[in-house]
């Protein structure tokens, strides 16, 4: 079971250096589709399980499929080469890596002071199924921001519309 | 009780919101208007020196209500001896620049409602007695200044009027901190400058700045002062000066010379001696070099001035040096002297400013010498006769010839700041400045009008009527306050014997 | 590799995960000249946040609240995405490309 | 009646503003306002004078508070110890000078009538010299230094005005500016002194001063690192130095005459430059207690006196003649003040006064009468010109030093004194030897003058067929003064002591002595020092007479007879004459080097600093900076952050932002990094904080 | 519906008009396309009013926490609502004139905006991280379209992508960094993360340094203080006029309501005499002062050197972010009050400012400084307005800019400490004058080229004096503004 998990994880974070380093944005898009996977399983195992859907309905079936589309209507992407982001990569890379020293010091840190769930609690908290709880959660205590969200979706979406609609 | 005092402050600003309700079409209306505007006030000013009690020190004519209440700001005006003279000299003077500014053909409007402004927020510096307020008429005076120098001034005026802005703003943020700080520091928090004078408030206490701990009351006083100085202006803080003066329309300029730099002299009279007298025992040294190089920086770039109106500007730098001066002597010849020689500047440098206007306006330069090394006047004595002779009293009066009011306040100015042993070497130096006051100015009248006649100018026309109504009221102070002082002498008196005592 | 997956399945794991993403995801940022990549690290980082709120939700409080937050993370994060597409394609058709150094007519 | 004697001055100062206001408007351009004005002054001085003649001393103040100046007391009442207080004095000096200055005043006023006459601006002519008649006045009445130091600037603008009258000439304004600033410097210093004076004292009243004195006051006090009475004997001598054109600033005079010729003999004549001997006068006690001021007076009447006679030798012009004369002469007073002859000092001023203001009326008349002014261009006007000649020989005689004349009297007193100084101090011998030979080539000078202008024949046809004796107007003031140079105005029919001791007219004396008790200073020689000053005064009898006597015969022989030829003596002097013809380079060295070498050309450097330095670099000088720093970040940026900056545009204006603007790339992922760079310093340093 | 949502919906009455007025909008633009007009734009400015008036009248005036404590309603929320209304109701009164926004786009323009503004409330009120990202998100995404929506326009669109990319990267900062907080205090709650932080006595490891920064990028990107502020001169000048006027005050607001209230509740601690007290081992107070003072000097440095007015505003508006943190150093009320009064006063201000680029843009067509030349002569009350703003900018006394300044540097005077921020401050309002003058030496020293004859329509004037007025009276007497600040604070929960 764990074998899972820790595949799903060198899936995601392998994906992931595909999606920052490949040059091809058509294929950096495609791994992203893999590191959503990746993350949903993830999900999945952190007692997630709607999560893990809604991740795959979303992401997987959605934002990526939605990029996908941006990508073939500007079908000029294809060009891009690796050269172009190259002489442009070492500050950024000093700086993500630098980043990354950051949160490993400080999560590395953390992790050891941080008060967790016992073994048992977290047995009882994978087992537990989430969606009705979310559902409960989402029309009861977290109604306010599932209100607002539908504001901004609605908002979203006629500006999308009208900054994508032809004239 | 009548508040004269608001009602002398707040006419010109009625005026200006006539003005700008006038129609455009109509610039004599306008003219006629701001005359009212301005002479009601000179009016009343003749009221209050009428009913002004010389034998007191205390403040009178007072008016005093809560302003703003969760800061104890109160909107309280008054006068005593020290702003007295300044308030008649700003009635006055803005009386006369409104007739002077007759020949303003562009913006009329504009230009007289600026004017007014401008003379609300200077009589309103020169009767508030709270410092906010005070502060607040301090800045009010910058706008309209800017768009006066700036709309309507000479060929720089755009540069001069941005350098005029910047300089008195950096001044005065000072004293915002300054304002700010003694609001704070003092027990009860008021910015009432009458209380804010009671008992050495700041003496002694500190604050820290970058790990130092500053006395209080020194660093108040710095700050004060540079505000002020910049204003006066005290070397090295004075560059503004010569542009704005320049650039600026001659009214404008006679304003600027005549009541504004003495703002700052009126200012360290007002806040920085009376609340901070320790600090300013501890500067008088240095304010007393100051003064002395004003003197001297100012008569000599004055002598290398190839420009009419650069020469008398500078010498208005050098003249305010004798006020630095004489204020830096805490002496009573000295201290009256000081306050004497900021009215008396003020009706000589007037003057000046006005006469070179009234030649500007004719020939549309101002060259003693033209920058090609030609003569710019030249023998216009004989052609303008008038003009010459009373040229020929602004002149003494400024270079201080006995007789004419300039001599009573730098006698009285030197007769004190020698009297305090401190400073007897510095005035040794100083007192060159009266040779050199003497020498450019009359340098400058004899490349002017005297010699052999300029050809270019034989057509000159003498003084108008107009021309000569403006000048003819200062002409007479001149002579009058040359002779017998006593008329703003015994204005000052009590007070500045009051204000003498805290450094005795 | 027992050891490997002990760490993978424990809240270290998922907070590495994280971490990668979102230095990842920067590096994306910073490096892609090509606006729809810029997406795509953005994406990178806010699934990054997804991973810690679920992680912290199961280890640290054994409470749903981080589940919810990375629900609204996920729905937002598409918002984001419906808008951002619809600004680079607007993008496309004023421009004809989608370099990001080009955009930058403003500046200075 | 010292109220009254105010009029005497008020009466010339109404003169002045009618003149001014209304003069042009007036019948005659109201020349006769001020004629009327002066001799008003002089009927009003005549009382006061024939009090001092009767009862041998006048003495009446008056007095009123000018400024009230209140101080504090600790109590909190009001005082008033630093009003100043103004007045009039008159006592026996006064009164003698009242009626002097009136005397000479109304005469040239009524001379000026005639020779100003047709003249361009003539109301204002005599407007200004009413002012400065009301300005000597004044200063002759004053109680107390600050008034009589009005007067004295007064004065000092009247003879500005006056000097460049004809302002269209170049010559004259420049005159007139020397004028004006060169007595300014004297001024500004003796201002200084009337400071120091009123902080030693807490006055500047002459009566207070004596009594001060008297008391032992001041000798304490110092001032700039100076005693104090030094400090003021000193700033009160640059006054005089000043005003009576003592060397080194007498340069003024000589071109002072570049004003109409009255005015020449009224002020640099007979009373503005005398104004400088009389504030020595005046403050006499003061020198005297001071110790170190007095030899240095000395010294310079005495040295002024040599050097001006000596350039008036080679002079061709007339009035540069007297001009020289007068400074000589007046060098005579302040070395009289100097070695302690009192008396005999203020004598000279009087009887100076009297005889050069007919000289110079002479001249006037002369050049009046041939418009030039250069002797060359004269000769033998004696028959065309009798009274003008014989007035004006009168008058040479008394300055010469010829017995029976009136400067015989006081200038034989002067010597005489100086002789007694040196006699008494050891080392001070020059003072009486540059006395004595000054007295010589005194005479040698003025009668060469004589003989160049009205002997000898014609060098000018021309002009001398023109010339014509004066109208009366003019030749009465010029009689009148001529029958003041006898010595027996002053003193007795020769003037030489021991022979007119017989008839005595002491009044003079009487008057002097008078004044000296008053001001604390009446001398109570001792038995031996009687004695030196006896036998010195009758050693420079005949030592006076016998110089006088040599510069006449030299005279005589060289410009009368022509036995000796003047271009020998010119010769013989060699590199003397050229100094002397350039009077000793003064002029040059002063505007030259020290005004347009170095003053002007440090005005220049100001004023460029002040535009340059202080407005650029301190004002604007930020931007300076920053430009400065935009080459070096430049390369920086090539290096280290690449094309962050390679974007930023050369053309861009130079400020304050110019740095942190070009990190505004205006390409989003720029800022990122820069972001994320701030995000990792903030970390960076909060990780250091941790630890 | 239990009777506690109908409470906790009461709360909310006046986002909920909005709402409805959105739907509406909405439903009618659907149905009737043939109706869009720009009245839809003045109906909006009404709408908005109406808003005001809900929270005035339906609104609970005692502070509470709502929907289980996501959202609090307190003076402080209250003030910032009004604000947000206000500055809607402004914008859309703005935009009714201006020719940037095209006609047929009305609708998406009001909805987008009332969107934001309920986002901004939702901001200011929240509690909760989860609902402050919320709202964040909901301002930024949809601000991200209003800045492109003058969608044919290059500078436009530019301004869009960036803001996007800028904000989409800020926020993924933020999100994360809510992440390790939520990791670290295992909580959503304010109070109670306040609590975890109260007993940690100051032992939090390094995560919670790096997490606050994180959420401090996020926060300062909304306020655009140093270094998140790049974005905004870009974004402002691309944007259209009048929705630029906007994103300069409502957003600005918005942020530094949720940044305030994180600051005051989560990692400080209420006094007993009414200021506050940093939580033990977070003494942010220096690192608040070093970043006031990067904001200020980088906003007006840039700003010097600019032609663009709308780019010298934005710089400007930076800078004020600056003088407003000063306001933070000291944590006491007289410091947070001074805060709100300078937010009102730069509402007044700023808004105005902004108007009257936006005009000019609409009779020119651009708004560099030469588009301004001699207008002072051709509308002078159009010239008069903008020298009050511009004075007002400066912080020249009479107007309310300085009463903000002087405000804002008394509480720091106070204190006694940061002399230096003062300092700084004071010199940077100098500096700023350099800048500012500038658009007044164009109005008014400058004579227009060709005498032409303006009017300014009555509409601009009504608006624009109204924007003066308050300008010049809160310089004058500001007791009551500062009262009501006063108060706000004084229940904050």
């Amino acid at each position: 079971m764990n074998k899972v998990l820790l595949l799903a994880e060198i899936l995601t974070v392998a994906s992931a250096l595909v999606v920052g380093f490949h040059p091809n944005i058509l294929y950096a898009s495609v791994f992203l589709l893999f590191t959503f996977c990746g993350v949903a399983v993830m999900f999945l195992y952190a007692g997630a399980d709607f999560l893990a859907g809604a991740q795959i309905i979303i992401y997987v079936g959605g934002v990526t499929i939605l990029i996908l589309f941006a990508i073939m209507l500007t079908q000029w992407l294809y060009k891009i080469k690796l050269a172009d982001l190259r002489n442009k990569m070492i500050l950024p890379a000093i700086l993500s890596v630098a980043v990354a020293v950051f949160l490993y010091r400080a999560l590395h840190q953390m992790v050891a002071t941080l008060p967790l769930q016992t073994p048992e609690a977290l047995e009882k908290f994978t087992s537990t199924p989430k969606t009705a709880l979310m559902g409960h959660a989402l029309l009861g205590s977290y109604l306010l921001p599932f209100e607002a969200i539908t504001i901004l979706l609605l908002g979203a979406m006629v500006g999308a519309v009208w900054l994508a609609r032809p004239e | 009780m009548f508040p004269i005092l608001s009602v002398m402050t707040y006419i010109p600003l009625l005026g200006m919101i006539v003005i700008l309700a006038l129609p455009r079409n109509n610039p004599n209306l306008v003219r006629w208007v701001a005359v009212v505007a301005t002479a009601l006030p000179l009016a009343l000013g003749v009221y209050l020196y009428m009913h002004f009690d010389r034998t007191t020190a205390s403040m009178q004519f007072v008016e005093q209500f809560d302003w703003i209440k969760p800061f104890n700001i109160q909107y309280y005006m008054g006068i005593d001896g020290l702003s007295i003279p300044m308030v008649l000299l700003t009635v006055l003077l803005s009386f006369l620049c409104i007739i002077a500014s007759w020949g303003i053909e562009n913006g009329v409007k504009g230009y007289y409602a600026m004017f007014l402004f401008l003379e609300t927020g200077m009589m309103g510096v020169f009767c508030a007695l709270d410092f906010f307020l005070f502060f607040l008429f301090w800045e009010i005076m910058l706008l309209p200044m800017y768009f006066l120098i700036g709309i309507w001034g000479g060929k720089e005026k755009v540069y001069a009027a941005i350098k005029f802005f910047l300089y008195t703003l950096f001044g005065s943020v000072l004293m915002l901190l300054v304002m700010v700080g003694m609001y704070y520091y003092s027990e009860p928090h008021t910015f009432n400058l009458l209380q804010l004078a009671q008992g050495h408030q700041f003496v002694g206490k500190t604050i820290a700045l970058f790990g130092y701990s500053l006395p209080l009351d020194k660093l108040f006083w710095i700050g004060l002062f540079i505000g002020f100085a910049i204003k006066v202006p005290v070397w090295p803080f004075h560059t503004w000066l010569p542009w704005a003066h320049v650039e600026a329309p001659t009214a404008v300029s006679v304003i600027l010379a005549g009541v504004l730099l003495k703002m700052g002299t009126y200012g360290i009279l007002r806040m920085n001696y009376p609340i901070l007298p320790e600090a300013t025992l501890w500067a008088s040294n240095f304010m007393m070099i100051l003064g002395v190089i004003n003197i001297l920086y100012g008569a000599f770039c004055a002598m290398a001035q190839k420009d009419l109106k650069k020469l008398v500007a500078y010498s208005s730098v050098s003249h305010m040096g004798y006020v630095i001066v004489g204020m830096a002597s805490f002496t009573t010849a000295g201290v009256n002297g000081a306050v004497l020689q900021m009215f008396n500047h003020g009706t000589s440098t007037a003057m000046l400013f006005l006469l070179v206007g009234i030649i500007y306006d004719r020939v549309h330069h101002r060259w003693i010498v033209k920058p090609d090394g030609s003569k710019g006047f030249g023998g216009i004595a004989s052609v303008v006769p008038v003009y010459t002779g009373v040229m020929a009293i602004a002149l003494f009066a400024s270079l201080g010839l006995p007789g004419l009011s300039g001599f009573i306040s730098e006698a009285l100015v030197f007769l004190g700041a020698f009297s305090n042993p401190k400073f007897q070497t510095y005035v040794v130096i100083g007192s060159l400045g009266i040779l050199l006051g003497a020498a450019y100015l009359l340098w400058m009248f004899m490349r002017v009008f005297l010699g052999p006649l300029n050809e270019e100018h034989k057509d000159l026309k003498d003084m108008n009527w107009r021309e000569t109504f403006t000048l003819i009221p200062l002409c007479v102070l001149v002579i009058v306050l040359g002779v017998y002082p006593m008329p703003v002498l015994n204005l000052m008196g009590s007070t500045l014997a009051k204000l003498l005592t805290l450094f005795s | 590799m027992n050891h490997l997956m002990q760490f993978s399945s424990s809240l270290q794991g998922y907070l590495a995960v994280g971490a990668m993403l979102f230095s990842l995801g920067i590096f994306c940022v910073l490096t892609r000249k090509n606006a729809i990549g810029i997406l795509l690290g953005i994406e990178l980082i806010l699934n990054a946040a997804a991973i810690n709120f679920v992680a912290f939700s199961k280890f640290r409080t054994g409470l749903i609240d981080g589940q919810i937050v990375a629900l609204f993370i996920m729905l937002i994060a598409a918002a984001e995405a419906a808008v951002a597409l619809a600004v680079i394609l607007r993008f496309y058709r004023l421009k004809q490309t989608i370099d990001a150094d080009e955009a930058s007519i403003m500046r200075n | 009646m010292a109220q009254q004697a105010l009029l005497i001055a008020l009466f010339p100062l109404c003169a002045f503003v009618i003149q001014a206001l209304f003069g042009k408007k007036l019948p005659r351009h109201g020349d006769f306002v001020s004629v009327l004005a002066i001799f008003g002054s002089f009927v009003v001085a005549v009382p006061i004078f024939t009090k001092l003649l009767t009862q041998g001393h006048v003495f009446e103040t008056f007095q009123v508070t000018w400024m009230a100046l209140p101080g504090v007391e600790a109590s909190g009442k009001l005082n008033s110890a630093a009003n100043i207080v103004i007045g009039v004095l008159i006592n026996n000096l006064t009164a003698i000078m009242l009626i002097m200055v009136t005397l000479c005043a109304s005469l040239i006023h009524l001379f000026s009538v005639g020779y100003m006459h047709g003249e361009e601006r003539y109301h204002l002519f005599f407007a200004y010299i009413s002012l400065f008649s009301a300005g000597m006045l004044g200063l002759v009445l004053s109680d107390n230094l600050l008034t009589f130091f009005m007067c004295w600037e007064l004065m000092g603008l009247c003879s500005y005005l006056l000097i460049g009258f004809y302002y269209k000439k170049p010559s004259a304004i420049n005159a007139s500016i020397k004028a004006f600033m060169t007595t300014r410097v004297g001024d500004t210093m003796f201002f200084l002194g009337i400071a120091a004076l009123y902080y030693v004292f807490g006055t500047s009243n002459f009566m207070e001063l004596y009594k001060a004195l008297q008391q032992g006051a001041g000798h304490d006090v110092m001032i700039a690192g100076f005693p104090a009475l030094t400090f003021i004997g000193f700033m009160v001598l640059m006054g005089t130095i000043g005003k009576s054109a003592q060397f080194p600033l007498h340069v003024w005079l000589p071109d002072a005459m570049e004003g109409p010729t009255p005015v020449s003999a009224l002020i640099h004549a007979a009373t503005m430059v005398a104004a400088g001997v009389f504030l020595l006068i005046r403050m006499f006690p003061l020198l005297e207690a001071s110790h170190t001021i007095l030899p240095i007076v000395a010294y310079i009447g005495a040295i002024t006196a040599f050097l001006a006679a000596l350039i008036a030798i080679v002079q061709v012009d007339i009035k540069k003649v007297l001009a020289y004369s007068t400074i000589s002469q007046l060098g005579y007073m302040v070395m009289g003040v100097g070695v302690g002859a009192f008396a005999p000092g203020f004598m000279h001023l009087i009887t100076h006064a009297c005889f050069k203001a007919c000289l110079f009326l002479c001249s006037g008349s002369v050049i009046h009468s041939v418009h030039t002014q250069d002797m060359r261009e004269m000769g033998g006007l004696k028959s065309k010109m009798p009274i003008t000649f014989a007035t004006m020989f009168i008058a040479t005689l008394a300055i010469s030093g010829v017995p029976g004349f009136s400067g015989f009297v006081s200038k034989d007193r002067i010597l005489g004194g100086a002789l007694a100084y040196s006699m008494e101090h050891q080392g001070h011998y020059l003072i009486p030897l540059l006395g004595f030979a000054t007295a010589g080539i005194t005479a040698f000078y003025m009668f060469r003058m004589i003989y160049m202008t009205f002997f000898g024949h014609a060098r000018d046809e021309h002009k001398h067929h023109h010339a014509h004796e004066q109208p009366v107007t003019m030749t009465i003031p010029l009689m009148i003064l001529a029958c003041l140079s006898f010595a027996i105005v002053f003193a007795g029919p020769t003037g030489i002591e021991s022979i007119d001791h017989m008839m005595p007219v002491k009044w003079f004396d009487h008057a002097l002595e008078g004044a000296q008790h008053e001001m604390g200073i009446a001398e109570h020689l001792s038995p031996e020092a009687e004695a030196i000053h006896h036998h010195a005064h009758g050693l420079a009898l005949i030592l006076s007479l016998a110089v006088a006597g040599l510069g006449i015969f030299i005279s005589s022989i060289t410009y009368l007879k022509h036995i000796l030829k003047a271009e020998t003596l010119k010769k013989m002097a060699g590199p003397v004459y050229p100094l002397l013809w350039n009077k000793y380079f003064f002029d040059e060295f002063y505007i030259g080097i020290l005004i347009q070498k170095g003053l002007l050309k440090f005005n220049h450097f100001l004023a460029v600093f002040d535009d340059k330095v202080i407005d650029r670099i301190c004002v604007d000088g930020w931007r300076d900076i920053t430009m400065g720093v935009k080459s070096i970040i430049g390369r920086f940026d090539d290096v280290v952050v690449d094309r962050i900056m390679v974007d930023g545009t050369a053309d861009v204006t130079a400020g304050g932002g110019w740095v942190l603007r070009q990190f505004q790339t205006g390409k989003v992922q720029h800022y990122l990094v820069l972001t994320v760079m701030v995000i990792i310093v903030a970390l960076f340093y909060a990780n250091l904080g941790l630890k | 519906m239990t009777a506690e949502t109908l409470h906790n919906i009461k709360l909310l009455a006046p986002e909920v008009c909005l709402t409805f007025f959105l739907c509406f909008l909405f439903v009618v633009d659907g149905l009737f396309p043939k109706t869009r007009t720009n009245k839809f734009s003045m109906i909006t400015t009404v709408v908005a009013c109406i808003a005001g008036i809900l929270l005035t009248c339906k609104v609970g005036k005692t502070p509470e926490a709502y929907f289980g404590g996501l959202v609090v309603n307190d003076g402080f929320t209250k003030f910032f609502r009004y604000f947000f209304f206000f500055t809607a109701a402004v914008s859309s009164y703005v935009a009714f004139g201006s020719k940037e926004i095209e006609t047929r786009s009305r609708m998406e323009f009001s909805l987008l905006l009332l969107c934001t503004t309920i986002g901004m409330s939702i901001m200011a009120a929240a509690s909760n991280l989860l609902v402050l990202y919320m709202g964040i998100e909901m301002v930024s995404i949809i601000s991200f379209v209003m800045a492109g929506f003058k969608r044919d326009n290059l500078k436009s669109n530019e301004a869009s992508f960036k803001y996007l990319v800028f904000g989409g990267v800020a926020s993924g900062f933020m999100i994360y960094g809510f992440s390790l907080m939520y990791g670290l205090t295992g909580s959503l709650n304010y109070p109670q993360m306040a609590a975890y932080l109260t007993a940690a006595q100051g032992n939090f490891g390094l995560v919670f340094w790096l997490a606050l920064v994180l959420i401090y990028g996020g926060l300062a990107y909304k306020i655009s203080a140093f270094p998140m502020h790049f974005w905004a001169p870009d974004v402002y000048e691309g944007a259209p006029t009048p929705i630029a006027t906007f994103f300069s005050v409502g957003p600005k607001a918005a942020g530094f309501a949720a940044l305030l209230r994180m600051l005051l509740t989560v990692f400080a601690v209420k006094t007993a005499e009414g200021n506050w007290q940093m939580i033990n081992g977070i003494s942010l107070t220096h690192v608040i002062a070093v970043i006031s003072a990067l904001t200020m000097v980088v906003g007006n440095l840039s700003a010097i050197g600019q032609t663009n007015v709308k780019r010298i505003l934005a710089y400007s508006s930076i800078a004020h972010v600056g003088y407003m943190l000063m306001g933070l150093v000291t944590l006491d009320r007289s410091g947070l009050t001074a805060i709100l009064f300078y937010l009102i006063a730069y509402c007044a201000m700023n808004l105005g400012a902004f108007w009257v680029v936006g005009v000019v843009a609409n009779l020119r067509g651009r708004e560099d400084l030469d588009a301004f030349r001699g207008l002072g002569w051709s509308m002078p009350v159009l010239g008069i307005c903008m020298g009050i703003f511009i004075f007002s900018l400066t912080g020249i006394p009479m107007f309310s800019g300085f009463i903000g300044k002087f405000l804002i540097f008394g509480s720091i005077i106070k204190s006694g400490g940061y002399l230096w921020l003062v300092l700084l401050g004071v010199m940077n309002s100098v500096v700023s004058l350099y800048y500012y003058i500038k658009i007044l030496k164009s109005m008014w020293l400058d004579r227009p080229e060709s005498p032409e004859s303006l009017k300014l329509s009555t509409y601009h004037a009504v608006g624009l004096v109204g924007l003066a007025i308050p300008t010049v009276v809160l310089g004058l007497y500001f007791t009551p503004i500062l009262e009501f600040a006063e108060r706000t604070l004084s229940n904050l929960l």
